[in-house]
């Protein structure tokens, strides 16, 4: 089988692209309840990611992800950096050694880079984080793939909870993050966090043929 | 349009920084990459460095309470974000001294997070750190939202203390066990009268009625607690009050440390009708103001609001409140 | 409905007034009856009796730089008023010193009126005094507005300069003469980015458009010369350098004092920001800034703005600048 | 002829309370290119005069209005205090030891008082200052008294001409008090202190048949 790289590359600019289209809207999300600065934060990050796109070490998935990892975990602000930062490094090592990526791997480095965001933060489900949004999607994407689909359906159905999961946020009283000082305010507007996760995993399904095939 | 001196605003917060490193040449070292603000001569090898970060827009915290007596370095992120974690390293590394790094951090996920990943860095270098949290604001109950209370305008008197004993040589573990000490028994609720604009927002973080007030207010434009109507300030002062005292608790017979810290927005003759009221009801508690401090000391941004803090006193704390310190923040 | 900390507007001056003395005991001694603050020990009859007066609404100027190297007192009248004569003759009365008293007048009708009136009293009873008038805003050019030039923040050099050179014990016409120097070389021009609300008034005293500002403002809400369009703070503070700068001139080679003052709702951030770009500025047309002043120095309550000073300097001043000064406005 | 005392009270009294029933509106007059304090300092020296009235010396009419401009000239701040407090002072020297005044001898004490205005705060008439409305006022009350007018005549002429005088205002520039800084934009708006002087003659004007006979 082929090497992944080309659809790795794929996704990190996908994701890249779309956090700096979205920085606004991002921003605003997080202004309901929280400070506003979301979008701002992971927009400085990508906009790097973008500009030293092609200087990333590309000797193997897990270093290429591992780089996008160290300048997201560096040089983003706030509590996305960190965040952010060791769901790709989290990513990148469960990538191991890897070269061509199946659906299943795909799923195992997203468990891994969830389970980073988990121990780094400490939110658990149902706090309102972008926790809320990335599980459900991972989840339906085993699914999926347990059920047969092909690889561009995989990434519209995973998209399509990912999205639907970002908007049942609302229901939720915030108790990680700057949102969760308003207590029950926070209730009635999604996380600003699980939002971008949506939007970034629609971002991807759209583009998925289009971009690398099937 | 937004309504401020300002240029481009992803360069907000380094023209600040530019204009505080000329404004002090003699007093502080600028190093671009890093948002670092570090005082002249520091590390020092007979010191502990004291270290705070956190996002910028709280001027003058904590980039110019940098100085003699009080931070070693600040490494501010941007508005209201915390500062990257290599900010946060680079800053412990430069920082570096033989009696170790004291990090003070206020209680946000954002910048515990860039801490304790900068600190992990720097500890497998072999540099010595302890860290203090920072969380006076009795707005956030510490048991229903498991975050914990939030940092606010205490930590100047955290940053006060340490600051003074670490110039008398004291060690690391000791510096942290007095900050704990002094964050302890510091408590704080804040009011705002208006929202405020972040640069690269441009817009207004919240809306406010014009008879309208957020009570329990954050430093970052997050809305408060509750919005409540706006009252006469004796009312207010009441009302900051019945929520302060009774949470350490303060009780009559205390001496006390009474700070009335503007947002940004609120001019000075407001803070001292403010502390006027405030000092002569704590008075009416048997609650004595030993020690009183009234102006901007952590704002955000443009907000008109304030913020009332009370530390309990004893003579070591009295003492090193009113040990002399030299920072970027002065009048004269 | 009025965004303000503040209970009967009538009782805004006073209620500060209390607060200021609630939180200075030692420093200050507090006259309700005429809005006094006077510096605790004075007069003495040792030292020139050094006292400003003005409408309140521009603090910390002019009741929180009493103390020990500014003033000896300060008698202010109600937001934005003049001090009513037997505020001012009361005060001269009680400030009565063997080596005179020096009355600081800003250059507004009402306070010279006021300050005239009570000073022909006192001196019918015998007592020495001499007015310099402060009047250093570049806004008002002195030949076709007949009143003359108003007085802004720049007072704070005079009386830096006064304060300092009394306490060693400076003669009553040394000081009026070394004043009236002072302010020979000091230029000010103010910016507003909003206007500002007077507490009896309870609604702003004028209107901004959303991309407006105001240029040649006064520190008493008055509108200024003209309105502009809101541009980047570059272009600001080259509108401002090209208004001041001539006006002495300030010239390549020069020695100067800056200073960045907000107008009361200015945070720091965006001061030190405009700060860096006026000294670079500077710093281009030869002109090198010597001591630096960032912060709240002379106030239009709440309004969003800046106003920037240039001191030209000589070693003498350098040295009254840099004495020791201990006044109600602090920070530790 | 009997004592004017109660018509100099009167004129005081109506003074009074015509200061303290604008003061908003003096005070948004003064906010247009000055400072917005002019109703309020006016006010608190008036209000004072209010309370205290049935307190101050009565010996002579002269000693009544020297009282009063004690009050206004120490206790009012701003321009105001200083400017009004002489006017009735001169008034009061004007006044002499004279109990009943003939209108010429008002015509005098206006003159004095104006005279005094003048030489305390520099003014000269077209400088868009309260003059600009009180002196046309006292000519007119001049030459109304020339040509045999009742006295409720003569005060409903002097109000007319003060309050058109006032009006007229608007079309000067200001080169006194706060409102000369802003130069020609003090141009398109009436004068504060003049507009004042308009709306106390009118009042004194409408309330002297009811209060003290023709
Ligand atoms: N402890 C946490 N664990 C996981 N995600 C979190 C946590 N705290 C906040 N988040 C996510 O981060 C988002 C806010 O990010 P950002 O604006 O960078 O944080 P802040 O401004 O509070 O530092 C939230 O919408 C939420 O999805
Ligand atoms: N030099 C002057 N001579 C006469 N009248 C003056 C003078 N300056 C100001 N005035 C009058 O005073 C009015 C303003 O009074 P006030 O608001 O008390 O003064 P300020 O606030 O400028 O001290 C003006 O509308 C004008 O009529
Ligand atoms: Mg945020
Ligand atoms: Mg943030
Ligand atoms: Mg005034
Ligand atoms: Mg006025």
């Amino acid at each position: 089988m082929s090497s992944s790289m080309p659809r790795v590359e794929f996704v990190v600019r996908t994701m890249a692209e779309t956090v700096l289209r979205n920085e606004e809207y991002f921003g605003q999300l997080d202004a309901v309840v929280g400070d506003g600065d979301f979008g701002y934060s992971l927009a400085r990050g990508f906009e790097i990611v973008l500009n030293d796109f092609d200087t990333f070490d590309r000797s193997s998935i897990a270093a290429f992800l591992r780089k996008i990892g160290m300048v997201i975990a560096s040089r983003v602000g706030g509590t996305s950096g960190p965040l952010w930062g060791t769901a790709f490094l989290r990513a990148a090592a469960a990538a191991g050694d890897k070269t061509a990526l199946e659906p299943e791997d795909a799923v195992a480095m997203l468990r891994a880079a969830a389970a980073g965001i988990q121990q780094r933060g400490g939110a658990s489900l149902g706090e309102k984080t972008l926790l809320d949004a990335l599980v459900p999607a991972i989840d339906r994407l085993e699914a999926e793939i347990a059920a047969g689909a092909a690889p561009v359906e995989l990434a519209r159905k995973a998209a399509e909870t990912a999205r639907q999961a970002a908007e049942a946020t609302s229901a939720l009283m915030a108790r990680r993050g700057r949102a969760s000082y308003t207590g029950e305010r926070s209730i009635g507007s999604p996380d600003a966090g699980a939002v971008a996760v949506g939007v970034l995993a629609q971002a991807i399904a759209d583009r998925w043929s289009g971009a690398v095939g099937g | 349009m937004m309504k401020k001196f300002v240029n481009d605003p992803k360069q907000f917060v380094p023209e600040m920084l530019q204009g505080i490193a000329l404004a002090n040449p003699d007093r502080i070292c600028y190093v671009p990459q890093y948002n670092l603000i570090m005082r002249s001569g520091a590390p020092d090898d007979a010191k502990v460095s004291i270290v705070q970060g956190s996002g910028s827009g709280h001027e003058p915290a904590h980039v110019m309470v940098v100085g003699k007596g009080m931070l070693d370095a600040a490494c501010p992120g941007d508005v209201f974000s915390a500062p990257p974690v290599d900010y946060v390293y680079e800053t412990i590394r430069r920082l570096k001294s033989q009696k170790g790094v004291l990090l003070l951090v206020n209680n946000y996920t954002g910048d515990r997070l860039s801490f304790d990943m900068a600190r992990e860095m720097a500890e497998a270098e072999g540099i010595r750190c302890e860290t203090v949290i920072i969380d006076d604001d009795v707005a956030v109950s510490g048991s229903t939202h498991t975050v914990g209370r939030r940092g606010v305008a205490g930590n100047f008197f955290v940053i006060k203390a340490v600051g003074a004993a670490s110039e008398c040589g004291a060690g690391l573990d000791e510096l942290a066990a007095l900050g704990r000490r002094v964050n302890s028994v510091t408590r704080t609720l804040g009011i705002a009268l208006s929202s405020c604009t972040p640069p690269a927002k441009g817009a207004p973080l919240f809306d406010l009625g014009g008879d309208e007030i957020e009570v329990g207010i954050g430093i970052h434009g997050e809305p408060g607690r509750r919005r409540d109507k706006l009252v006469p300030a004796s009312a207010i002062v009441e009302m900051i009050l019945d929520a302060v005292v009774p949470d350490l608790p303060y009780q009559s017979g205390d001496d006390v440390a009474l700070m009335l810290n503007g947002l940004g927005g609120t001019p000075l003759s407001e803070l001292y009708l403010l502390y006027g009221l405030a000092h002569r009801r704590l008075a009416g508690r048997g609650i004595r103001v030993r020690r009183s401090y009234v102006g901007e000391y952590c704002t955000s941004l443009e907000m008109a609001g304030a913020s009332l803090t009370l530390v309990k006193l004893d003579d070591q704390l009295v003492s090193l409140l009113d040990a002399p310190a030299d920072t970027v923040l002065r009048i004269f």
